[in-house]
C-alpha cells in the first residue's frame, strides 16, 4: 500500500443550533449556499483543487442526506480507487462504543483509520465555512517551518476580533499565544479552523489528552493549548482571501449577498478553482417575457415571470407572475405564487409560498426572515401563512 | 418484465447543418442551452429502463465520444449492459456487408449477448420524449413483426421532406412507406422489433448484399410481414437543417412546448458539468430567454437561448439568437437571427444580422 | 423523483462472536469465504442480478471496513445515480439518538430513508448467509399471493430443524405458526431469514412495535409473531439451492470446503448470476516447479511451491517449498514458511507462518483450528507458535 | 511537485504479431495472464503520479477502446485530467499536418490544456517497471532539452533489430541515434520533454511537413539541441514479433523477472473483471505455470500461461504455451509451444505441437 503525504479530516458532525430549523433535518454542512452548492462543497474543493486525494468526513448529527450526499467523493473529483473521501460516524466496538465527545474525540476515535495511509501530516477542517484556499501552499510553508502544527489565521477587523479565537505571534510567525475570545486582542489574526498536524505529534497528543478526565476534548480548548504549554512549534499561516462563518441565518444571508456584489471577493466562476457539487440535472432556465431580473444568481431548472432584485435563487424554483423578491436567498425547488413579496428572507428548500403572500421587512436593519418547511415563519412582523 | 435493448443508429444520418455540423456529427449538437442532441434519445431509452445502448457511428464522432464517455450522466457505466458507442474500426478481411449493414454485422456481439428479448433501434434527429414500453406493449398485443413509430404533424415543414412518411390501414397496420410530401404520417426513425427476428433479418440482409437495413430489411418486406405503426402524441421536432434547428429551438420558449418535452417524471439526462448560476446584473435585461449555468449578463436579451458559460457585456444586444457553450460577445455588439456555435467571440460594438428563416451561423471558436 | 418498487435492507450489524477472533475487527458481513469473497458479497450480488438497485446497509459494529468495502457499490454495479447502496450507521437527530436496539429498530430508524423511495415492498437480508437467490422470483410471489409478508424457507433435515426458527404452513404455503427451534419441529422448513414485506404494512408494525417496552424489536421475535396474531396473510417461499449460515468457524471452514466437492452445490463461475467482490489487483497466481497443487481453490497473487491438497487459498498467499497444506483455509496476505504444516486450519489475514511450524490437527473429527491475526492459537492441541 | 502528463503515441507502432494482431492493435494485446500489453506503460504512468494521459491509436483501436472504458483501473476517470483514447476523426479540411504530426496537431488541446510542465511520450511495447519521476529529475539536472530512455541489453535479439540505438558521449549526451545491430544501447522509445518546448517542435515540424514527430522533429535535430540519455536499469522487454511475445511471455515463469516487472509498490493495473478463483481438480498436474482467475484444470499444465476463464479437460496436456482468455481445452488434447488466443476451443485428443523458436498461432475464437 502507497503511504499518503497529508490525510485531511473533515469535521461534519455539528448540530450548528443557530441556524434554526434550516438544521433540523440536516447537518450544518448540509446547509444550502450560494444558488447551488452546500457549505461542504467549499472544503472538499478545496481539497480536490488542493491535491489532497484523501479525506475522512466525521458525521455525527442527522448524517444521512450528508452521506447520501458525499457518495463516494465524484461530484469533487474524490473517488479515488486508494483513498477518496470515506464518511466515518461513530461507530461499535467490542470494548464499546458511543458518539463522539468533542473534535479532538472524533479525530482519536479514528486513528486507526488515519494510521491506515501513514500520512505525515494530517489537515483538520471544519464544514463551517464559505472559503477558496489552498491547502497545498499551507502544507507547504507548514513543512518549511517544520511546524508540529500549523494554524491557518486572517485577519480581522480589531472591533471583531474579540468574537474569534486570536494567535498572538512572534515575527517569524511562531505562535506565542492562543486567547479564545479575548476581551483585549493582542493581535487581530483569528484562527480559521484550519490545522495541519505531523501526525506523529498530533496522535501523541490525542492519546494523552483521551487519558484525561477533565478534557472536552477539542481541539482549540485543548490540544491546542497543551502543546503551546509544551513548548511545540506552533506557526501561524496568513490566508488573505475570502472567509466566513456562516452559523446563523443572519451570516448565512450575509454570505449570499456577498456574491451579488460588483466585483465579488468570492469568485465562483474560476476555471482553476472550481468549486464541485452534486448536479441536480434540471433543464435551462426559463426567463419569461414578462419577468424582471436583476442583480441576480439564477440556477438551473428555474422559471421565473415574476421580478427579482438582488437575490440568490437556487435550482427548481418557480416564481409567478407579479411576484417580487428582493434581498433574498430562495433554495431548492420553492414554489412562489403569484403577487408574492419577499423582502430580506431566507426560503427553506421545498416551501410553498402561496399566492398574496407578504414575507419579510424592507427595512435595511431588519432581521432576517426565515421560512423554513414545515410552515414556521421566525423573527419577522410581516410574516404570514404558508401551506 | 420484457427486457429492452437499444440501437442508435446514426449510420445514415446526414450532417446537413452547415457550420455546426463541420466538425462533429447531428447527433452531437448542441440543443437546448445545455443538452446535445442525441441526449433526448438516450434518456427516453434510460427512462423506459433500457439499460443497454449501443451506438453505431460513422463519421466525426469525436465529440460524440468526448460527451458521451461511458454513459455516467444515463446511468449507464455499468458492469452488465451499459453504454456503447461504436464506431468503425472493423478489420475483418471477410466480411462482406455494406452501409449500415456493416455495424449490425460487425456489432452482432452486441444483440446476441443482449438478455434483452425485444430490441428498439432509433436515429438522434427526433427530438421527443417517448416511453418505448407503450410501443413494445402495442407491439406484442397486435403480434407485428415490427412496430414503427410515427407522429402526426399538422403543420409540415421542409424539415419533414426528407422524412419517411407512413401510409396505415384501418387496423393500424403499415400500407406503404414513402416519401409523399402530403402525408402527415412523419415516421420517427424508430422501431421495435424482437431480437431474433432482428438478428434473422440482418442475416438476410447480409446474404442478399443489401446496404440500409430499414429500407432494405423492413420496408423492402412491407407485403410479407406484419409492421404496425405506433402513433406518438407528445411533443415532436424533426431536426435535420439549420433552419429546422433554429425554429425548433425557439419552438422551446414557448412554455408548453418545453414542458411537453422536459418532463418531471421523464428527464433528460446530459454530461455533468460545474459551472456555476448564471449572473445577471444590474444593467442586465432578460426576456423570454432560457439561459444554462455560468452565464455573466450584463447586457439585453430577447427571445434567445444562452448556453453555459456564455458572456454578455454591457450594451450588449442578442435578439432572436442561440449562443452556444463559452462565447463571448462583447460590449454594445447586436446580435439578431444569429446562431454562434461553441467559443466564438464578438468584439465589441460588432453587429451580425441574419434572417429570421436564415439564421446568420457563426462556426465554432471564430472571433469576429 | 421515481418512486422504486422494491428496497432491500441489508442487516450488516452483527459481531458474530461465535466466529471469534475473525470478527474483532470487522463486522461477520466482512468476514472472507471462497477464495475471494466476503460474507455480503453475496447478498449484495443476489440484490444486482436480481435487479433491486437500492439497498440500504445498516451497520453497527466496527463498520470502517465494511464501510470502506461498500463504498459506493460499483463493485456490485450497484453504483446508481438514483438509489444504488447507502450505508446506514445509527446516528444522532436533534431529539437524541443511540445504537440499534433490535432488527426491527434498526428498520424503525430508517424509515425515512425508505420513504424517499417510496417503494411498494422491503426485502430485508441478513449479511450471515452463503447463497445464490434470485429475490425477483421471490418478489414475483410475494405480488401474486397478495402477501403481507413473504418469508424465504428451506427444508433443512429434520433431526437438525430444532435448530432453526421453522415455519408451519397449509397447503397453499400459507403461514400458520412460527416455531421459534421448536423441540418438536411439525415441519422442516426453516425461516432464511429473508423476508418481503408490504411497506406499507411493515411501517405500521414498526411504528407500533417501537412504543412496547417489552420488545426485543426483533423481527422473528416480535414483528413476526404479532402479524400471525393479527392474522396478517404471510406466505412461505420455499428455495432450493445451496444455503449456508457460517456463523461459527467450524461452519464457515464446512462452507468453504463444500466448494471443493467434484460438483459444487455452490457454482462461483456462473456468467448468469456473478457473486460480484472488490478486486485487489494482484498478478496472476504462480504455481512453481516444485509445487503440487490438489483440488483446491487458488486466487491472483498467489506463489505456490509447497503442496495444496483440498484447501482453499485467497489473494496474495505465498506457500513456500515444502510446506504443506491440507483441509484448510488461507486468508489473503498470508505468508506461509517452509515445510510449514497445517491441516483442518483457517489462517486469518495476514498472518505470517514461520518456518517449521505446525498447525491443526489432521484427525477427521478434530475442531477446526483458527488462527487469527495477532498470534492467537485456538482449539487445538497441534497448534504452534507464530510471530 | 513538478506535474508530468503523458502521451502513449502508438501512431508508427506496426502490427506485427500475426494472428495476435489481425483484429487488434499491439497495444491490446494480452500480456502476462490477465494484462494487455498497454497496461504497463498506463501503470508506469500513474505510478508516476501522472494524472493526464492521452493515447494517439491510428487503427484496430476497438478492443483498445473497450479495455481502457474511461481509465477506471488506473484510477485515470477524473474531472481534471484522465485518459483520452483519441483515434483519428479529424475533419478539418485545412489540416497539412502527416503522419504521427497529424494526432499531435489534431490533439494539440490536450498539451495546450494540461497543467502539467513536463510531458512523457511513450510507446507500448517496452515492457518494464520504471519511474519517470526519475527520469525528470534527471532531465532537469542536466538542463537537456529532451532525454531519452535506454537500456543496455547485453543479450541482443531478433527484435532489437527494429529498435533505435543510442550513441552517448561521456557526459550522457546522445551523440547518434541509428539502427547499429550491434550497439547494446536499445532506445526504448520513451523521453520526456518540457511542454512549451514540445509545442514549439511540432509546429516546427508541422510548418516543415514532417511526418514523423520523433525521427524529424528530434533525431533529426541532433547536432542543434541537447538530447541526453537516460539509462533504465530494471526487468526490459521489447515485444513487436510473435518470437518476442513468446520468448518474454516465458520469461515471467522465471520468478525474479517476474518479481522485477510486478513489484508490490508499483503495481499493473488492469481492466476489473469478476472472475472466480481458479480451481485444480484432484485430477490435475500444474507445475511451473502462471494461471490467471477463473480457470478449471483438470489435466496436466507445464511452463505456459493460463489466461482467465481458460478450462483444461481431464487427461489434456499443455506444455509451454500460451493459453488465453475462454479457452477450452478438451479431454485429451495435447498442446504444446502453442498461443491460442481468446475463445479458441481445441477439440478432445486433439494435438498442436509448434516448434520451440516458433510457436504456434491461433487465431481468435477457432475451434480447432
Amino acid at each position: 500500500m502507497k503511504t499518503k503525504e497529508c490525510v485531511a479530516m473533515l469535521l461534519a458532525g455539528g448540530q450548528g443550533t443557530r441556524l434554526k430549523s434550516l438544521t433540523k433535518k440536516i447537518a450544518k454542512p448540509a446547509v444550502y449556499f450560494g444558488g447551488k452548492y452546500r457549505i461542504i462543497d467549499f472544503p472538499l474543493s478545496n481539497c480536490s483543487n488542493s491535491g489532497i486525494d484523501t479525506v475522512g468526513v466525521l458525521t455525527q448529527y442527522e448524517p444521512l442526506i450528508l452521506n447520501n450526499y458525499i457518495g463516494i467523493g465524484s461530484s469533487w473529483d474524490l473517488d479515488r480507487n486508494y483513498g477518496g473521501v470515506s464518511v466515518l460516524p461513530p461507530y461499535m466496538q467490542s470494548e464499546g462504543g458511543g458518539w463522539y465527545t468533542g473534535t479532538a474525540n472524533a479525530i482519536y476515535r479514528n486513528i486507526e483509520f488515519l494510521d491506515r495511509y501513514e500520512p505525515e501530516h494530517v489537515l483538520i477542517l471544519s464544514g463551517d465555512h464559505i472559503y477558496k484556499m489552498d491547502y497545498s501552499s499551507m502544507l507547504e510553508e507548514h513543512i518549511e517551518q517544520d511546524a508540529d502544527s500549523t494554524i491557518s489565521v486572517i485577519p480581522v477587523s480589531w472591533d471583531e476580533a474579540s468574537r474569534f479565537g486570536i494567535m498572538n505571534t512572534d515575527d517569524d510567525g511562531r505562535i506565542i499565544e492562543f486567547d479564545e475570545k479575548p476581551d483585549f486582542p493582542l493581535s487581530n489574526l483569528a484562527s480559521m479552523g484550519v490545522y495541519i498536524f505531523k501526525w506523529e505529534v498530533l496522535k501523541r497528543y490525542l492519546l494523552e489528552d483521551e487519558e484525561k478526565d477533565n478534557s472536552s476534548h477539542d481541539f482549540g480548548k485543548d490540544i491546542i493549548p497543551t502543546m503551546l504549554q509544551d513548548g511545540k512549534h506552533l506557526h501561524a499561516y496568513k490566508f488573505e482571501g475570502y472567509w466566513k462563518d456562516v452559523g446563523t441565518v443572519d451570516s448565512l444571508w450575509e454570505a449570499n449577498m456577498d456574491l451579488l456584489k460588483e466585483d465579488p471577493e468570492l469568485n465562483l466562476s474560476d476555471n482553476k478553482w472550481r468549486i464541485y457539487s452534486k448536479n441536480p440535472n434540471q433543464p435551462a432556465q426559463y426567463i419569461a417575457p414578462c419577468a424582471t431580473v436583476r442583480n441576480a444568481l439564477i440556477n438551473e431548472g428555474c422559471r421565473i415571470y415574476g421580478s427579482i432584485d438582488t437575490s440568490v435563487i437556487f435550482y427548481g424554483v418557480h416564481v409567478e407572475d407579479s411576484a417580487v423578491i428582493k434581498d433574498s436567498v430562495i433554495m431548492p425547488n420553492v414554489k412562489i405564487g403569484k403577487n408574492v413579496k419577499i423582502h430580506r428572507a431566507i426560503i427553506a428548500e421545498g416551501s410553498n409560498i402561496e399566492d398574496n403572500s407578504v414575507i419579510g421587512d424592507p427595512n435595511p436593519d431588519s432581521q432576517i426572515t426565515l421560512v423554513a418547511e414545515e410552515g414556521s415563519v421566525m423573527a419577522s412582523s410581516y410574516a404570514t401563512i404558508i401551506k | 418484465m420484457d427486457r429492452i435493448a437499444g440501437i442508435i443508429n446514426l449510420d445514415h444520418e446526414q450532417d446537413l447543418m452547415d457550420e455546426l455540423t463541420y466538425f462533429r456529427c447531428g447527433a452531437a449538437v448542441p440543443f437546448a442551452g445545455r443538452y446535445r442532441m442525441i441526449d433526448f434519445t438516450i434518456s427516453n431509452m434510460t427512462n423506459s429502463r433500457i439499460e443497454a445502448i449501443a451506438v453505431f457511428a460513422r463519421r466525426k464522432y469525436r465529440s460524440l465520444m468526448d460527451h458521451l464517455e461511458q454513459g455516467k450522466a444515463w446511468d449507464l457505466d455499468r458492469k452488465r449492459g451499459g453504454l456503447f458507442i461504436l464506431p468503425p474500426d472493423w478489420n475483418d478481411p471477410t466480411d462482406l456487408s455494406r452501409g449500415d449493414l456493416q455495424h449490425f454485422h460487425n456489432n452482432i456481439d452486441f444483440i446476441k449477448r443482449t438478455l434483452a428479448d425485444y430490441i428498439v433501434v432509433s436515429g438522434s434527429q427526433s427530438i421527443c420524449n417517448i416511453d418505448y414500453r407503450d410501443v413494445l406493449d402495442a407491439h406484442k398485443q397486435s403480434g407485428a413483426d415490427v412496430t414503427v413509430v410515427y407522429t402526426k404533424v399538422r403543420d409540415l415543414q421542409p424539415e419533414h421532406n426528407l422524412a419517411h412518411k407512413l401510409t396505415i390501414d384501418d387496423s393500424g397496420r403499415v400500407a406503404a412507406i414513402h416519401n409523399d410530401q402530403q402525408s402527415s404520417n412523419v415516421y420517427m426513425d424508430t422501431y421495435i422489433i424482437e431480437k431474433d427476428y432482428l438478428y434473422y433479418l440482418i442475416e438476410q440482409c447480409i446474404a442478399h448484399g443489401c446496404a440500409h437495413f430499414f429500407l432494405d430489411g423492413i420496408k423492402g418486406r412491407l407485403p410479407e410481414i406484419n409492421i404496425q405503426a405506433y402513433e406518438y402524441k407528445g411533443s415532436y421536432s424533426l431536426i435535420n437543417s439549420v433552419e429546422s434547428y433554429y425554429r425548433n429551438s425557439k419552438k422551446l420558449l414557448n412554455r408548453s412546448s418545453h414542458d411537453e418535452l422536459f418532463k418531471e417524471d421523464s428527464p433528460v439526462y446530459t454530461k455533468i458539468k460545474n459551472e456555476a448560476p448564471s449572473k445577471y446584473a444590474r444593467s442586465s435585461n432578460v426576456t423570454n430567454t432560457l439561459v444554462a449555468n455560468g452565464c455573466i449578463v450584463n447586457g439585453h436579451v430577447e427571445e434567445s437561448i444562452l448556453f453555459r458559460g456564455v458572456k454578455v457585456g454591457k450594451g450588449a444586444v442578442i435578439k432572436n439568437s442561440i449562443i452556444m457553450q463559452r462565447c463571448e460577445i462583447e460590449e454594445n455588439a447586436v446580435l439578431e437571427n444569429v446562431i454562434l456555435d461553441k467559443d466564438c467571440t464578438i468584439s465589441s460594438g460588432r453587429t451580425l444580422i441574419g434572417a429570421p428563416e436564415k439564421p446568420f451561423v457563426v462556426a465554432k471558436s471564430k472571433t469576429m
